[in-house]
């Protein structure tokens, strides 16, 4: 596999730099940090801080999600690895303007123990935090193991939320719960055609037959939950639907927002003919699309496949989903008065 | 005999750290089968980053606790991911149990596995059986204790604690994975062996060498 | 290749189908052609209509580029194919507000004759036309036959600054002008690692060595103008530049716009190395970097590759390239006055 | 004998669509090699719609000059890209050539292989030796009209119209391309058949067959 690199070693800091440098608008480094960026225009006192991050290899996430609105502080691991609590705490700090700071990320073991230990050093500091774990790839446990499943490309949804929960200066209380709604109501499932492939190694991860997809890809280049035979566009979004339908508890007339998420090297055409699929199978069941993405979200280096998500909204998450943000990858205006 | 004892935990930090350049790809390449395949750059990150923190401590005036807490924050500032948080606490663990101690004798290596294994365990909550690197890190530590117990010599006792070590490595192929990544694959794991178990009968071997 | 697809004689269908539902906020088809379709919210009387165009496997182009304060309609073909004269034409009709149209689209022979004859099918309407061919790609014709160069991703500029002239009330003449001064001004190289392949083959249109890549590549998967050995990201973008350089008459203290663009597969990580060294570049010359973008901007299908485009700013241009705009991958706000 | 000029030539566009679905691939990988690779998909795209709007003419009624018309419009509206506008424009001007005709002897042939290859040199304006569809259409016009001022008979006239076709197409191989997606690539397009040169080839030899 052939890629735009220099030294794959150092491939990180080689991103940070030139990201650094392409978002400077928008974000900036902690201290000397560059594992950790804090919005330009975020923090503020009173506000709650949201602090976001995971490992690299899945731009535009997370680093395109902070700005004002959305998240305040960034922290930024190794290629599919947590950030260690360092960075993190320096997030937090960044991010706490005196109301507590909320930590969303994905339910990875990784990211759970690094966090944790993060957040035991910014409340010795005295900054209260809470955290909501990532939890939409339904396929990855049962119903009955919710609290087991893992975050992948339905964060946008919850960072959203989360977002503008804090911008709009809800307390952390609120602030948390919102956010943990959205979380539940939101429902993803992806499917890999073929693995990525690690800078240094350049070797696909993993095989996949030349007539086999993978069921319920996570973003890391893990395998997903079943090898299945390839299918055709609409059959997959098809058996993607139905396990979405079969949990989420949505009436004929109920709201929903779609991101249909390229993980890496799908192009905008093939994600174009699966949303196609997903508005006839909602049309059909009187579902109302509320809003909708389709592109590059959150990626896995360059897996080819793609992943669809569904957020149930209510009146409140309608709201915050519409509210103003201004970040690299994500400008919502305040819709104008006619 | 402070002076030797720090410089044996470093030896054994750069023997580690060989251990897992040696079996970098290999280590990826597991972990590739039922992770997201980054464990050998994962490790190897780590152990460069102990390297570089070591090299930057005096051993002539370090306690072997003090050698062993520097590992600990080097490898934890360097890599994040599962590995960073489990062994940075499990050095950490060992570095208390070393505390005071300037001797590396058998009740003191010992000691060491078993806080080693023992900050690993609470960090992780994972048990026996998970499929993990604590597959590794519990039996030897057990065979630690026992061998002190029956006061084996020390080539018998590293021979006992490595063979425990890649028993329970090899051990890993035949379980299903109840934590981590490889969890979320269930069944599919079956017949694969665990990178994080892999790399730590490596590293067991490296301290084997080493003390 | 593995692709999500249905029968690939109806992609184009069905990938409109999802386009046309996905961004219904900012466009609808004219009347019921589905390859013409026109900004809810972007002719009006008195402005200068702005046409674009081309063939599809280029998303988010040219159809993400629709919308207030950019172009007012797009036409659209078959994959990598011009559309025929008679959608171009019903978009110059629905972006008339009588002050004339300018049609912006890549100068290839199939798009010239195809926009040239609904240029003549529009002017015996009485609506005035004139055209700007984009030029971009410097590598694909030698600087004395710079009109036989053809349009790249570099477009992205001259769309920009062609909308923006409209939407602030230019003239026809000036619009075509400043338009024409942007395409002079726009400088772009592209590279691939892997050719793309078409939905109806899902073979690579043509191979490239394992060590091999393909200089000068344009965005239909058509060969580039030389195969070199792969070199470092590092040395690929010094070629690059080196080559835009020799064009453009940048001074010390002059001020650009950088387009870092994925041709398809090349995930974001890669594009982020790439503007690093851009941006190294330009700042030993003292050029500073006024705006810039990073990501999927102009494709061709899922090839592995990436091109940069360099827009040599004057101050007119900076002031057209900041005029606010909404479309569906490009939103940019008046700045907020502090 | 109206009925059967329309007739005739409709079949004709029959056999044209089926000679171009039989080397559709073979087209785009020639396309492939030194432009987009699309022309197979673009030719069968548009003959396919020159038969849905031929079935939609009521051909007992029809001239054989709105025969034409039909398919030139049907073709344009289907396909855009090079090839729409320039046998659009070639069979458009064929049209006005059959106006007023009702008889496809071989005079109308030459007429209407002149205006063809007219039809695609004016909106082109390509060249012979420019590597293109017009390296085929313009020696096949010519050797029509030698064959009938030289009093030829019917199936020497096609032999020598499809020679010339099938030669020109051959030495496109030979020639480095100056119009088109394949004149960026220079000197690279040696060696290498020009796609829409094959296609038109197909095309004579397609004409041939049912006239
Ligand atoms: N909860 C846990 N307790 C003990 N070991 C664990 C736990 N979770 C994961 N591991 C170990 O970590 C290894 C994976 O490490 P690594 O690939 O470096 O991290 P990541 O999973 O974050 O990519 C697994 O093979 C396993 O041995
Ligand atoms: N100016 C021109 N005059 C005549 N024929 C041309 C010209 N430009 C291109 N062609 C023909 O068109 C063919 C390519 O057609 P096609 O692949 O369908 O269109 P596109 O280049 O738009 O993809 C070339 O092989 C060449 O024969
Ligand atoms: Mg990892
Ligand atoms: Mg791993
Ligand atoms: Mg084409
Ligand atoms: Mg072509």
């Amino acid at each position: 596999v052939k890629k735009f690199l220099n030294n794959p070693n150092d491939v990180v800091e080689e991103m940070l730099d030139g990201l650094i440098a392409a978002h400077k608008p928008y974000l900036q480094p902690i201290g000397n940090s560059r594992r950790a960026l804090v919005a330009r225009n975020g923090p503020r006192p009173g506000k709650v801080g949201l602090v976001i991050g995971g490992g690299t290899g899945h731009e535009p996430c997370f680093v395109g999600y902070v700005g004002k609105g959305l998240a305040d502080a960034v922290a930024i691991g190794n290629i599919f690895s947590s950030p260690p609590p360092d960075p993190i705490a320096k997030c937090a700090v960044a991010a706490s303007g005196g109301a507590g700071v909320l930590f969303v990320y994905g339910n990875y073991a990784g990211d759970v123990m690094n966090f944790e230990m993060a957040a035991e050093i910014a409340e010795e500091k005295g900054i209260p935090i809470r955290t909501v774990l990532t939890t939409d790839d339904i396929v990855s446990s049962p119903v009955e193991d919710k609290e087991g499943r893992r975050g992948v490309a339905g964060n946008f949804f919850v960072f959203k939320v989360a977002g503008a929960a804090c911008d709009r200066g809800m307390t952390l209380d609120e602030c948390e719960a919102v956010t943990r709604k959205a979380n539940d109501r939101t429902y993803t499932v992806g499917v890999a055609l073929e693995s990525c492939s690690m800078p240094q190694t350049r070797r696909h991860n993993f095989e996949i037959g030349p007539d086999d997809m993978e069921l319920g890809m996570g973003i890391h280049g893990e395998p997903g939950v079943s090898r299945e035979r390839i299918r055709t566009a609409d059959e997959i979004v098809d058996t993607i639907m139905d396990n979405i339908f079969k949990e989420m508890k949505a009436e004929p007339g109920d709201r929903v927002a779609v991101l249909v998420n390229s993980f890496g090297a799908t192009p905008q055409m093939e994600l174009y003919i699966l949303f196609r699929r997903v508005e006839q199978r909602l049309a059909a069941k009187n579902i109302a699309i509320e809003a909708n993405w389709v592109g590059h979200y959150c990626t896995s280096l360059d897996m080819v496949g793609a992943s669809i998500s569904i957020l149930h909204l209510d009146r409140q998450l309608t709201e915050l989903l519409h509210h103003p943000c201004q970040t690299a990858v994500l400008t919502i205006n305040t819709p104008e008065t006619p | 005999m402070s002076e030797s004892a720090a410089r044996a935990l470093a030896k054994m930090f750069e023997r580690m750290a060989e251990a897992i350049e040696a079996e970098k790809d290999h280590l990826s390449e597991l972990d590739g089968a039922i992770g997201d395949g980054d464990h050998g750059i994962t490790m190897s990150i780590g152990f460069k980053a102990v390297s570089a923190a070591l090299s930057a401590l005096d051993l002539d005036a370090a306690s072997p606790s003090e050698v062993m807490s520097t590992a600990a924050t080097g490898f934890l500032d360097a890599v994040g991911a599962s590995t960073g948080p489990l062994y940075a606490t499990g050095f950490r663990r060992a570095a208390q149990t070393l505390a005071g101690r300037e001797n590396l004798d058998l009740p003191a290596c010992r000691d060491m596995l078993a806080a080693l294994s023992e900050g690993i365990r609470e960090r992780g909550k994972a048990q026996r059986g998970d499929k993990t690197m604590l597959d590794v890190w519990l039996p030897a530590a057990q065979a630690a204790a026992t061998a002190v117990a029956e006061g084996r010599s020390k080539p018998d006792f590293w021979a006992a604690v490595t063979s425990a070590a890649d028993n329970g490595a090899a051990a890993t192929a035949t379980m299903v994975a109840a934590k981590g990544r490889a969890a979320r694959v269930r069944e599919r794991s079956l017949g694969h062996l665990d990178p994080g178990a892999t790399s730590a009968a490596a590293l067991v071997r490296a301290m084997a060498e080493a003390l």
